[in-house]
């Protein structure tokens, strides 16, 4: 099979979707330049013209705000944030208005928008290039938010959130951009809400999401024979495929949860809320969340790689799990 | 500037009352506990939301803001269900889920009012964008006031629409204050239309109390943009005459509001209607009849309305697919 | 001892700290003006002068950014959001900027604010001014953040978020403006950081937060006689004061964490998630969270008080941690 | 307009030179990988940082952008711990934390760049409110380019400053792009002195690649803001020469950089110098030799400090009480 990268799969999805339905439309910086500074929307404007492909000023209110009320009169808008940071400019428009504006009407207006961001930490960025808000977007009632880490489940993932009627963040990792996967040709979907496991085993499962997945599987081969360790990647973060997890969980009778981002309040403590809510007495041990430490995220290469979890963290942290119970 | 005909100044001043009487009892059944939540009253501006509704298509929409009364009867002329909906009734506009501030009719082109000062200029660009996007002659509208400029998405979207010419209209109701504060403590340069300008909008100032000048200017505006000459900016000038909100008491300095009355813009277009000949005092009589009855059976209809259901309603974020 | 309002204590706390700091002032919409629009500045600018308090338009992302700026060069701002929910507009100032600055700095600079929100629900005002952002700065490195329950805890916690070196979210529940209680005259803080016991109880802590603190206390007297419950008020999110937490459930055995905002990735969440990592063999039955349903608030108070816990869900909450492990 | 002292010219000279060579030198080290992360090059901007800059005092404070170097060294002309900072070294400006967008050296009034674009503007009006807080007559300046003019905050700061008077000096160096973008698709009106004079900020415009004009016109605003005469907004005309950022590949019109070469601010320094008899070839050759050693002893010190210990970083968020 063909092997594409994970920035080219997001690129087809675009080009496919856009094909497909005449009402999607990109926004946002760049987008229309020479394929946007990161390359994803490379012949975007050149088959669908300038009408189709915007890009704005540096005005990420006015240009998401736009969005959320062209989806509001029939169009569904696919905005890019070229960071994910930047979304902290443009946050009442995609929370007080994006989000809530379908509620509140009581139905009677649909949103449907993607809002595409691309995150990651890595790259000596510093704090104000390398955040994570998946878990502000879960808390906040009206998105869901998907969070792909292989081309595969990029392109899959992209095509259902344009075609799903809600406002949905898409959050694309820039470290796995130029990774090539496999992805077959052709047409298909992966659904949102459904998990994948992505290494099964039986002596523990982590959750992992987004680069994390990756470093959980160099952790998982790096435990073989010691430890037999089931990755599990939730792909849509909510809603989660919470009985995936379950049967996972309930199979291995252990958990770690793994993130890039920062634990408190985190997608991760969200998990393990819910597992010892609805698994406590399948647990042998005490579940654990490893993820960022609590500081914004250093610029230096060697502060950044110590602050972001990495693959002998995640080897400690299964250890950490499976001992606490000795 | 052509002359308005009197079907349609008839129709100016029948709303210019639904809205001032819709209000007046708005106003006393939030004091009896009829109504609740947070209530922006919007007397003393009635022209502006007329003058520039009674412009527009059903189809063109409008984004309005959190004193939105005005702008939802003179755009959907829904009055029972916006009443209901104040109420938090089932049977409201937007499902008991919205209140005052979130009143939608999307089939009258009413798009929501916004609890966020300056939170709906950015949707209204959005809706000017679908007609454009689509190659209608739809036009948008987006409301707010003289505290909402000195957000800034007023300055990104002024921006925004020049640069790619969006169908909208942007209309400031400048009513002297933003809850307690008056304009000149908000603004160095009071002047709104100067700013619009300095971004490549066109903008013009006007009466906001004259809802025939309000109606005269907006029908203009919006003939331009229908012919995608480019965004316009309408400044009214007027006054709001209650305090900010039902919770917020009003210090206004004593005498201030009453120098206001002589403009008061019902009173002003009644007195040109009768001196015109247009209206007679039985014709008026007959009109606050009309209101009177019709919002009788609002209230009776929102009273009426059962509350929504907490175990019907889904309690649930997401849109089916 | 005098009785004086949760909104008196915060406006005596604001006028002996200013009095006691030159650096201190307070900028925020209508602050200036007959003592802002919930007049919790009452008599401030008539005593401080306009110097100190400051009025502002309504342009929060300048104003927030000014206080940012402002204690970056020495001055120690109180920074009055009208309604939390207002934050969205000036986020990237709250939190790029505000809450980064210090460490990007490598600790260079200092940024001493106060970001006093107020916050609550019950009032019908729907879903804009309804939310609740506590578990979003607990997320961000970089914030305290403090939710005062009662008269007292408000006064001595506003004290000391006000001589903090770091940025404190500080949140005002709306509701409880007008609640009455001892306040005691003279010189004394609440640290931040630091629990309280509300009621003592052997049989299960209940974690409570803001006005579910209050709610908490009305389910445990329903409940008195049948389940002894033991609420716990952390007053500081962040940092928390887990060795109370701990204590208290390793007393217990069972835990509820109850709040009035969504659960996904939240406070809850996160309290959840340290006792099941801390004192997982200590619980008896699986930890619940119970807070806000997963939608926008609703305007109808039919909805709305259906959408937010109430004493008759905490009292079935309770039963049902208490019933799990039957 | 008084002419320039020669000492100070003199001064002008060093900081374009240094700059500049800084700026190549940097270009190389990222290119080897001795310094990561996201860089924005100052080359061909250098006449405003060092014109703005070298006419405050050390205690005024600047607030930087993302592309800040330039501003960093005119104002801190600490080299050595800069050319550290940006290597992820302990004894850099901000001991690592914060990379080339975020250079802090408070005693030199240096506040920071910002990694959002607009991001510092408010910040700036903090140091100014400082000042004005404590009735000093320090000022503050805010720089930013062509595409910061569309996010919220410039709007809204305008007209905070102008209202309050504050003493800021906002300067915009217009380099004609924002990433890719040119500013004839970012903004309707490509004048930002227009805006700032709609929002009542005294501005004015000057050539950006003229370090006299710009330190002049720089001077003199200073001047009006130690005297409380309120904010004032200069306007800079300049050319960004290189691509946007390390990362991202430049894809202008052929020729069209090289149009630009007559106005590179350091050649036109130099042959104005050269001409006045103010400078000699033999100067100029020492000037070099001095930058190209200090650059050395510049690159040896980051490449000889220490790479900054997580274990003895406290990975905390909070500073000590
Ligand atoms: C971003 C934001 N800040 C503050 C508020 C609180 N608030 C509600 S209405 C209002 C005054 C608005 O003034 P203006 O824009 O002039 O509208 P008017 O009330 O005069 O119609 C304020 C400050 C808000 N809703 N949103
Ligand atoms: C709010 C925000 N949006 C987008 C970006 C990404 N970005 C970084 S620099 C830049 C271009 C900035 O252009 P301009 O303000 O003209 O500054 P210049 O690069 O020319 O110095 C963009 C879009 C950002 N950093 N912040
Ligand atoms: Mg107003
Ligand atoms: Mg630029």
């Amino acid at each position: 099979m063909r092997k594409i990268w994970y920035k080219t799969a997001i690129n087809e999805a675009m080009h496919e979707e856009m094909a497909r339905d005449e009402r999607v439309f990109l926004i946002g910086e760049d987008v229309d330049l020479f394929g946007g500074v990161f390359k994803i929307s490379r012949g975007l404007v050149e088959r669908f013209g300038a009408r189709r492909v915007r890009g704005t000023p540096i005005s990420e209110s006015a240009f998401v705000g736009l969005a959320a009320g062209a989806a509001m009169t029939g169009l569904r808008p696919i905005v890019e944030m070229m960071y994910i940071d930047f979304a902290l400019v443009a946050m009442d428009q995609l929370i007080n208005q994006a989000a809530s504006t379908s509620y509140m009407s009581g139905g009677r207006v649909r949103l449907p928008l993607v809002v595409r961001g691309q995150y990651g930490t890595g790259t000596s960025e510093a704090a104000q290039h390398s955040r994570n808000f998946e878990s502000w977007f879960i808390n906040t009632p009206g998105y869901k938010v998907v969070m792909p880490s292989t081309a595969y489940d990029a392109k899959g993932l992209l095509k259902s959130a344009i075609r799903d009627e809600n406002p949905v963040l898409y959050l694309e990792n820039r470290v796995l951009y130029t990774h090539k996967e496999e992805v077959p040709e052709g047409e298909w979907l992966v659904p949102l809400g459904s998990a994948e496991v992505k290494r099964a085993g039986a002596d523990i499962t982590v959750v992992a999401t987004g680069y994390a997945v990756h470093k959980a599987l160099s952790a998982a081969e790096q435990l073989a024979g010691r430890v037999d360790v089931e990755v599990l990647d939730p792909r849509t973060l909510d809603p989660l495929d919470l009985p995936a997890v379950l049967s996972s969980v309930r199979k291995t009778a252990n958990l770690l949860v793994v993130q890039e981002a920062p634990v408190q309040c985190s997608f991760a403590s969200e998990v393990v809320r819910l597992v010892v809510q609805e698994a406590f007495r399948d647990l042998e041990h005490p579940p654990l969340a490893l993820g960022a430490a609590d500081v914004p995220v250093p610029f230096s290469p060697a502060l950044e790689r110590a602050v972001i979890p990495q693959v002998e963290d995640i080897v400690a942290a299964v250890q950490r799990v499976l001992e606490k119970g000795a | 500037m052509e002359s308005i005909d009197l079907h349609i100044k008839r129709e100016l001043l029948e709303y210019l009352v639904l809205i001032r009487r819709f209000e007046e009892r708005v106003k006393v059944l939030y004091h009896q506990g009829a109504i609740m939540g947070a209530i922006h009253l919007y007397i003393g501006q009635e022209a502006v939301a007329v003058g520039v509704c009674r412009s527009l298509r059903d189809e063109d929409t409008v984004f309005s803001t959190h004193r939105g009364h005005g702008h939802a009867i003179a755009k959907s002329g829904e009055v029972e269900r916006i009443m209901a909906e104040l109420m938090g009734r089932d049977e409201g506009l937007s499902r008991g889920h919205g209140g005052s501030m979130h009143l939608f009719e999307p089939p009258k082109g009413l798009m929501g009012g916004n609890g966020i000062v300056g939170g709906g200029i950015p949707l209204s660009l959005g809706g000017a964008f679908t007609a454009q996007y689509q190659g209608s002659d739809r036009i948008s509208v987006g409301f707010f006031s003289d505290g909402a400029v000195n957000q800034g998405t007023f300055a990104e979207c002024l921006n925004l629409a020049a640069l790619w010419k969006l169908p909208v209209l942007l209309v400031c109701e400048n009513n002297q204050y933003a809850a307690t504060t008056p304009v000149e403590r908000s603004t160095a340069v009071r002047d709104v239309v100067g700013r619009a300008r300095a971004f490549g909008v066109r903008a013009e100032k006007v009466d906001g109390n004259d809802v025939e000048a309000v109606f005269q200017a907006a029908t203009a505006a919006v003939a331009a943009l229908r012919q995608s000459q480019g965004p316009r900016l309408l400044e009214c000038e007027t006054y709001r005459v209650e305090p900010h909100c039902g919770i917020i008491p009003d210090e206004r300095t004593p005498g201030e509001r009453e120098l206001w009355n002589p403009r008061d813009p019902v009173s002003l277009f009644v007195g040109r209607l009768v001196g015109e000949g247009a209206i007679s005092a039985s014709d008026l009589e007959a009109l606050e009849r009309r209101v009177r009855e019709r919002l009788d059976r609002a209230v009776e209809f929102g009273a009426r309305s059962p509350w929504p259901d907490p175990q019907v309603d889904p309690h649930r974020t997401w849109v089916l697919q």
